[in-house]
């Protein structure tokens, strides 16, 4: 028995340990979770994290320029609470319950990976927890299924590669006879690729897939791979790397003439454009998974929003810092709209999600429509363009722009499908 | 024609890669029975020390051409630092434990030296490129390749050969030789075999120091770099046998041209085949291709 | 040999939750779930663990285990949180049976090694596979009990509840099995197989019984994580998780067949609250953790209970 | 009386050392017979050969007419040939009743007594005795009840020996084969553990084959001695004439006054 009692009061003694007073009517309570360790720390959960302390910081102080002049949510102080995205999806879970149950936090905004967005959904939507996806790329969450409480502020991968493939096909002015892929081994990589093939065999038909590598997810080592897309002789080659993989891809492939050979595509290679300015030469095609960084409109939102960021962390904010920056003006944009409509008083979260389907809100990155997934999948423009060194600074020149709805499914279309059928609108 | 060449530089380069990084861990097997984890952590020291000095350095102007001892004297600073605080620390007080204890205990502080690194050096890539584009490169055929791959080769053979000669041919070697076959007669004759661990441990410890340091001229040095590291020189030791030292040389042999083989031919494959081949090996030499079979006496 | 108390101990544990969970905060009953899952592999990971064997690789079976039930629900919409538990059951111990011909021939770090690199091809093969969402996984349909779905507030205290009934059974009966002559054989294969062999029993027989029951808890186990998660991805199947079994199974200690689940709740706290309090630094205090328990509770929690000899 | 075992013409070389060279020797049922010869003259190996631990190169073994030449140790042993070992074989983690139950639940198990769903007091076959009466009685009987709830890795080593020798005879041995049973036990202490085993073995009736290399241990309680050389049987015969044979006396005993 005396073990029994033992047993029970430690459990019952660990259940409660860790448990946060319950929240107080304001200030409001946000969950935070990115990559704070692993990988992808260093290009995504950072940055990301560091914008979201910014952004909170300054909306507190009521320092963000119109039109979110307003103190953090309609009023409403934020106060943030971080979590770690690393670990299984059982993990990610765990965690997400002990916010929304635990902690009362009003709501959660994150998630980098595509797997933990698919697996916290579902979770959202048992605990009726409104959750902002800031950067995950998969369509399938709202393809799959539809969700009341949960919302995805950035636009889904297939911009990225349909943009992409647009773009070449303008630079290369219609020349290209065959296409090659170096891409992670896991769900992101072979997603892109896929889009990216379908869309280019949309665009110039007759094109030849060349070989399509797909190494390990953080394998580090790529001169294999590097040989047999050399050997290829592809016209364009496009890789969906990111972080330390694209690092060392960018290293490996340089001094073996790579770029020099075919035109290189790296969807995501905005966030390695300033560290690697002198190991990237002039001419390869640079996405920023949206109109980010380099790509951000000049409006006095990105101008504040890049140097606030610029002056405290020395660096310019990447796309993943500007997609948080969205995910928390989105947010509150939502949450002011319903506060208004509910005559000032604090929205319930039902309110603010009326609110935020269909919403139409600037960010940093210029304007944010969520039109499609039912009103929960938000769409941007994308540009893409190329890598420029001047005066020993990197820059992106001839860049284009596209339109959302033109690099974008339209609502109740899956992107492959929409693809397949030539982009029909 | 062209690819079976390629297959086999691609091969080679790989090889060589793997079997620095591996070898220190067949080593420290062979003397301590301990499948170290924290391999991975020294693997990762090394490569950051390597990357934050060599920058510094380069930065304060230093010939590129110095970059390479620097490179070899940063992954020799960690080591010997770091290395000998964990044996004689820590481990030195575990080793009456199972073998498989002892590996938690390597995994815990794989784990805490993972923050450490987080804490010391941040989550910010570093790099330093220059040791790699320096040498120029040669084409084969139509192929072009950094004179630098050479090096790694070249540092594979040099601590293979250097290993083996110093088994062979020291004092200190020959009683290491003798602790691997037999740890308790080698103490009964008055062998220290407390002293022999710490060299080990450092030894092995700066085998992999160097070999995240001449990686990292070709990579970003990011946190958790030394992960994949860990299960990969694993399977190379293991599929050689552990504690052998030809066996850790032909691992990675194997391995680095079966893998790119695998990825010229048939790229779904790479994902998974070095873990095949050590299946396949295992299934037929249950002790890997160079082991020891151990008699019993009844 | 001392009157068996455990099987009276499990039964108050199981008593004590279920009349208790009903007051426990929500989010506690998913930690407990979740941690009776895991314990459940950790079970069988003991057994071997009892006969000087580590397995590297019982990831292999948590994964099969959770597709197994995945997969029932995605193919057939079956939802029975029973026939999906059985399903994973059934399935793990069907491939470690046949992998026990194999792997039962190993011992120390080769059988260890061996194991992970078989779960490392099942990784490979589900990452390529596409179809089955690659590494984001899939959803599993909310199970059903008996055709019925609880009302959503009584949700997570069902689950747990089944949760608790199968890892009460589970327990009871490896307790009565390590209790019979092939159970006890488990130290002796550890301390001399000679001698096993020569007093007329088959080691390679015993271990391989032995596998199939890990492999059959660690699909149990992981088809109840799959129906508590709600998702399941190929990590399931990496060789972290097959290392965060054996964690807790060290934390655990082998003493008793109470041991793995007490091991996994504690794992489950300390994680939590390591993302809590630290979510910078949280691996350095869960490496440090595991050093203190492997330092000074050398038998792992497990001797923090026990007075005298239980199992 | 007829042979309960029978080996004929066994041969075993280990590269270039010849461990058994044309051995034929046929065991009388109940008989106590010793096998002695220097270090490396082929006792073990004899041994290790009857109970399957070592497949002869040539030769067969028969055991009451059945061919047990390719059985495994535990077939052997199954058949009721137990042995005991020069180094003693425990289980070192656990205590010697332990080690006693571990043993008799093997045999219960081969009896069919001791599955998942059998009675948790069936009766050891032979014994017609619960598990734990078994091993009481078998300690007891070999004076090893003080020792019950010790670790085996810390018993003293002329216990070991004992406790080594005890777990033979949890099966019931029809034919029991001791290594050097006193071995690194004192002069006084080889007559007094030799007795116990004998008296031990008289209560279950056993054929016995032992290894010593004390001519007089071997002379007090050996019936037939067959001395071991370079791998041959190089005398086959009651203990007085045997230890009488001018070869034997050259290599064996000499070889061991040297030794």
């Amino acid at each position: 028995m005396h073990f029994a009692n033992k047993l029970v009061i430690a459990m019952t003694a660990a259940a409660f340990a860790p448990a946060a007073p319950l929240a107080q009517e304001a200030p409001l309570k946000i969950g935070v979770v990115t990559f704070l360790s692993g990988p992808a720390a260093s290009p995504f959960g950072v940055p990301a994290r560091n914008a979201a302390e910014i952004m909170v910081e300054m909306l507190n102080g009521t320092k963000v320029p119109a039109p979110y002049a307003a103190r953090g949510f309609g009023g409403a102080a934020l106060q943030m609470q971080l979590v770690d995205e690393s670990g299984p999806a059982t993990t990610q879970v765990t965690e997400f319950r002990n916010l929304a149950q635990r902690d009362n936090v009003d709501m959660v905004i994150g998630y980098v990976s595509s797997g933990n967005c698919l697996a916290v959904a579902p979770v959202a939507e048992e605990l009726k927890k409104l959750t902002v996806f800031f950067d995950c790329g998969t369509p399938r969450i709202f393809e799959e299924k539809s969700y009341k409480y949960v919302f995805r502020t950035a636009s889904t991968a297939t911009m990225d590669s349909v943009g992409a493939a647009l773009y070449v096909k303008e630079l290369k002015a219609g020349k290209i006879k065959s296409i090659a892929g170096v891409n992670q081994n896991y769900a992101w990589g072979q997603d892109s690729w896929v889009d990216f093939e379908a869309s280019m065999k949309q665009l110039t038909p007759g094109v030849q897939v060349a070989t399509s590598q797909m190494p390990k997810l953080f394998a580090g080592q790529y001169n294999a791979e590097i040989s047999t897309v050399l050997g290829a002789k592809a016209d364009v080659v496009h890789s969906s790397f990111w972080d330390g993989d694209l690092e060392a891809f960018i290293l490996q492939a340089g001094p073996r003439g790579l770029f020099k050979r075919s035109t290189v595509i790296l969807t995501t290679g905005e966030t390695a454009m300033y560290k690697l300015a002198e190991h990237i030469p002039d001419g390869v095609v640079i996405g920023a998974r949206g109109p980010y960084g380099p790509y951000a409109p000049d409006n006095e939102l990105n101008r504040w929003f890049s140097k606030t960021f610029a002056d405290r962390y020395g660096v310019p904010p990447n796309y993943a810092a500007y997609q948080m920056a969205q995910a928390i003006l989105g947010t509150k944009a939502a949450w002011e709209k319903a506060q208004s409509a509910n005559g000032g008083n604090r929205p319930s979260t039902d309110q603010v999600i009326a609110a935020f389907e269909r919403l139409t809100f600037e960010s940093p990155a210029g304007k944010v429509e969520m039109v499609i997934g039912a009103g929960h999948q938000a769409i941007t423009e994308t540009a893409y363009g190329v890598s420029k060194l001047v005066k020993g600074k990197m820059t992106v020149a001839n860049v284009k722009r596209y339109p959302a709805t033109m690099v974008n499914p339209p609502d109740g279309v899956k992107a492959a499908d929409w693809i397949a059928n030539g982009f029909k609108k | 024609m062209e690819q079976l060449l390629a297959v086999l530089i691609d091969g080679i380069i790989y090889s060589s890669w793997l079997f620095i990084a591996a070898v220190g861990l067949t080593l420290i097997y062979g003397v301590m029975k301990i499948v170290n984890v924290t391999h991975g952590s020294f693997y990762a020291l090394g490569a950051y020390a390597a990357a934050s000095i060599t920058g510094a350095l380069l930065a304060k102007g230093m010939p590129p051409s110095l970059s390479y001892a620097v490179l070899l004297g940063s992954a020799l600073l960690v080591s010997v630092i770091v290395a000998p605080l964990i044996e004689r620390g820590i481990l030195r007080f575990m080793y009456a434990k199972d073998e498989v204890v002892i590996l938690l205990i390597t995994y815990a502080l794989f784990l805490i030296l993972e923050d450490v690194i987080k804490m010391i050096w941040g989550v910010n890539p570093y790099f330093i490129a220059e040791p790699y584009g320096l040498l120029g490169s040669f084409d084969v055929l139509d192929l072009t390749y950094p004179y630098y791959n050479l090096i790694l080769v070249g540092v594979a053979i040099a601590c293979g050969a250097g290993l083996a000669w110093m088994l062979g041919s020291t004092r200190t070697g020959k009683l290491l030789v003798a602790v691997i076959h037999d740890t308790e007669v080698s103490r009964a004759m008055g062998i220290n075999v407390d002293r022999m661990y710490l060299y080990t441990f450092t030894f092995g410890s700066l085998l992999a120091a160097i070999g995240g340091a001449f990686t990292a001229p070709t990579v970003s040095v990011v946190p958790a770099l030394g992960v994949e590291v860990i299960v990969l020189s694993f399977a190379v030791v293991v599929i050689g046998g552990l504690g052998s030292l030809p066996g850790a040389a032909l691992g990675a042999v194997m391995v680095g041209l079966v893998r790119s083989a695998a990825i010229h031919y048939l790229p779904q494959a790479e994902l998974f085949v070095i873990y095949l081949v050590m299946a396949m090996v295992l299934a037929f030499r249950p002790r890997g291709l160079f082991s020891i079979a151990e008699a019993r006496k009844i | 040999m001392s009157r068996d108390r455990t099987p009276r101990t499990l039964g108050l544990i199981l008593l004590a939750l279920l009349v208790f969970g009903q007051f426990l905060p929500q989010w506690t009953l998913f930690l407990v779930t979740v941690a009776l899952a895991k314990g459940l592999v950790v079970l069988g990971l003991m057994i071997m663990l009892r006969c000087g064997l580590v397995s590297f690789g019982q990831a292999l079976y948590y994964c099969i285990g959770a597709y197994a039930a995945g997969m029932l629900g995605r193919l057939f919409g079956a939802s029975d949180v029973f026939t999906l538990m059985l399903a994973g059951m059934a399935a793990a111990g069907l491939v470690g049976f046949v992998l026990g011909f194999l792997l039962a021939r190993y011992r120390s770090i080769f059988f260890g090694l061996l194991s992970l690199a078989v779960s490392m091809i099942l990784y490979g093969l589900l990452v390529k596979t596409e179809a089955l969402g690659s590494t984001d996984g899939f959803h599993v349909l909310p199970s059903t009990l008996f055709g019925l779905r609880p009302a959503d507030a009584w949700v997570r205290y069902t689950v747990l509840a089944v949760a608790l009934l199968v890892a009460f059974i589970a327990a009871l009966l490896v307790h009565r099995y390590l209790g019979t002559p092939l159970g006890r054989l488990a130290p002796a294969i550890k301390d001399n197989e000679i001698r096993v062999e020569y007093m007329g029993a088959s080691a390679r027989h015993a271990i391989h019984v032995k596998y199939v029951i890990a492999a059959a808890l660690a699909g149990l186990g992981g088809a109840l994580a799959a129906t508590t998660v709600g998702h399941i991805d190929p990590e399931m199947a990496y060789w972290t998780t097959s290392g965060e079994f054996i964690f807790i199974t060290i934390l655990a200690g082998t003493g008793n067949v109470i041991a793995p689940f007490l091991g996994a709740l504690v794992f489950g706290v300390i994680q939590t609250v390591a993302f809590a309090i630290s979510p910078n630094t949280w691996q350095m205090v869960l490496g440090g953790s595991l050093l203190v328990v492997i330092v000074f509770l050398p038998n792992g929690l497990w001797s923090l209970f026990r007075g005298r000899k239980v199992a | 009386m007829t042979a309960i075992l029978d080996a004929q013409g066994l041969n075993k070389n280990f590269g270039a050392v010849t461990a058994a060279s044309d051995i034929n020797a046929a065991i009388e049922r109940d008989s106590v017979v010793g096998l002695i010869g220097t270090n490396g003259a082929g006792k073990t190996t004899f041994i290790n050969m009857i109970t399957g631990y070592l497949k002869p190169d040539r030769g067969r073994i028969r055991y009451e007419g059945r061919d047990i030449t390719e059985l495994a140790p535990r077939d052997v042993t199954r058949l009721g040939i137990c042995r005991s070992f020069q180094i003693p074989q425990l289980y070192a983690s656990l205590t010697a009743f332990e080690n006693m139950l571990v043993g008799i639940g093997v045999v219960l198990r081969n009896a069919g007594r001791g599955g998942f769903f059998s009675r948790g007091r069936a009766l050891v076959p032979g014994h017609d005795l619960p598990a734990e009466d078994v091993a009481e009685r078998i300690l007891e009987r070999f004076g090893l009840a003080e020792y019950r709830d010790k670790n085996a890795q810390v018993l003293p080593g002329g216990v070991r020996k004992l406790l080594d020798i005890a777990l033979t005879m949890v099966a019931k041995p029809k034919i029991l084969l001791l290594d050097e049973p006193t071995s690194g036990v004192s002069a006084e202490e080889k007559f007094v553990i030799m007795e116990m085993i004998m008296t031990a073995v008289r209560a279950e009736g056993a054929t016995v084959l032992f290894v010593e290399h004390d001519m007089e241990v071997v002379s007090r309680f050996a019936e037939r001695v067959l001395a071991f050389y370079d791998g041959r049987i190089i005398a086959d015969a009651a203990p007085e004439i045997a230890l009488a044979d001018p070869e034997v006396k050259r290599y064996v005993v000499g070889g061991v006054l040297r030794a």
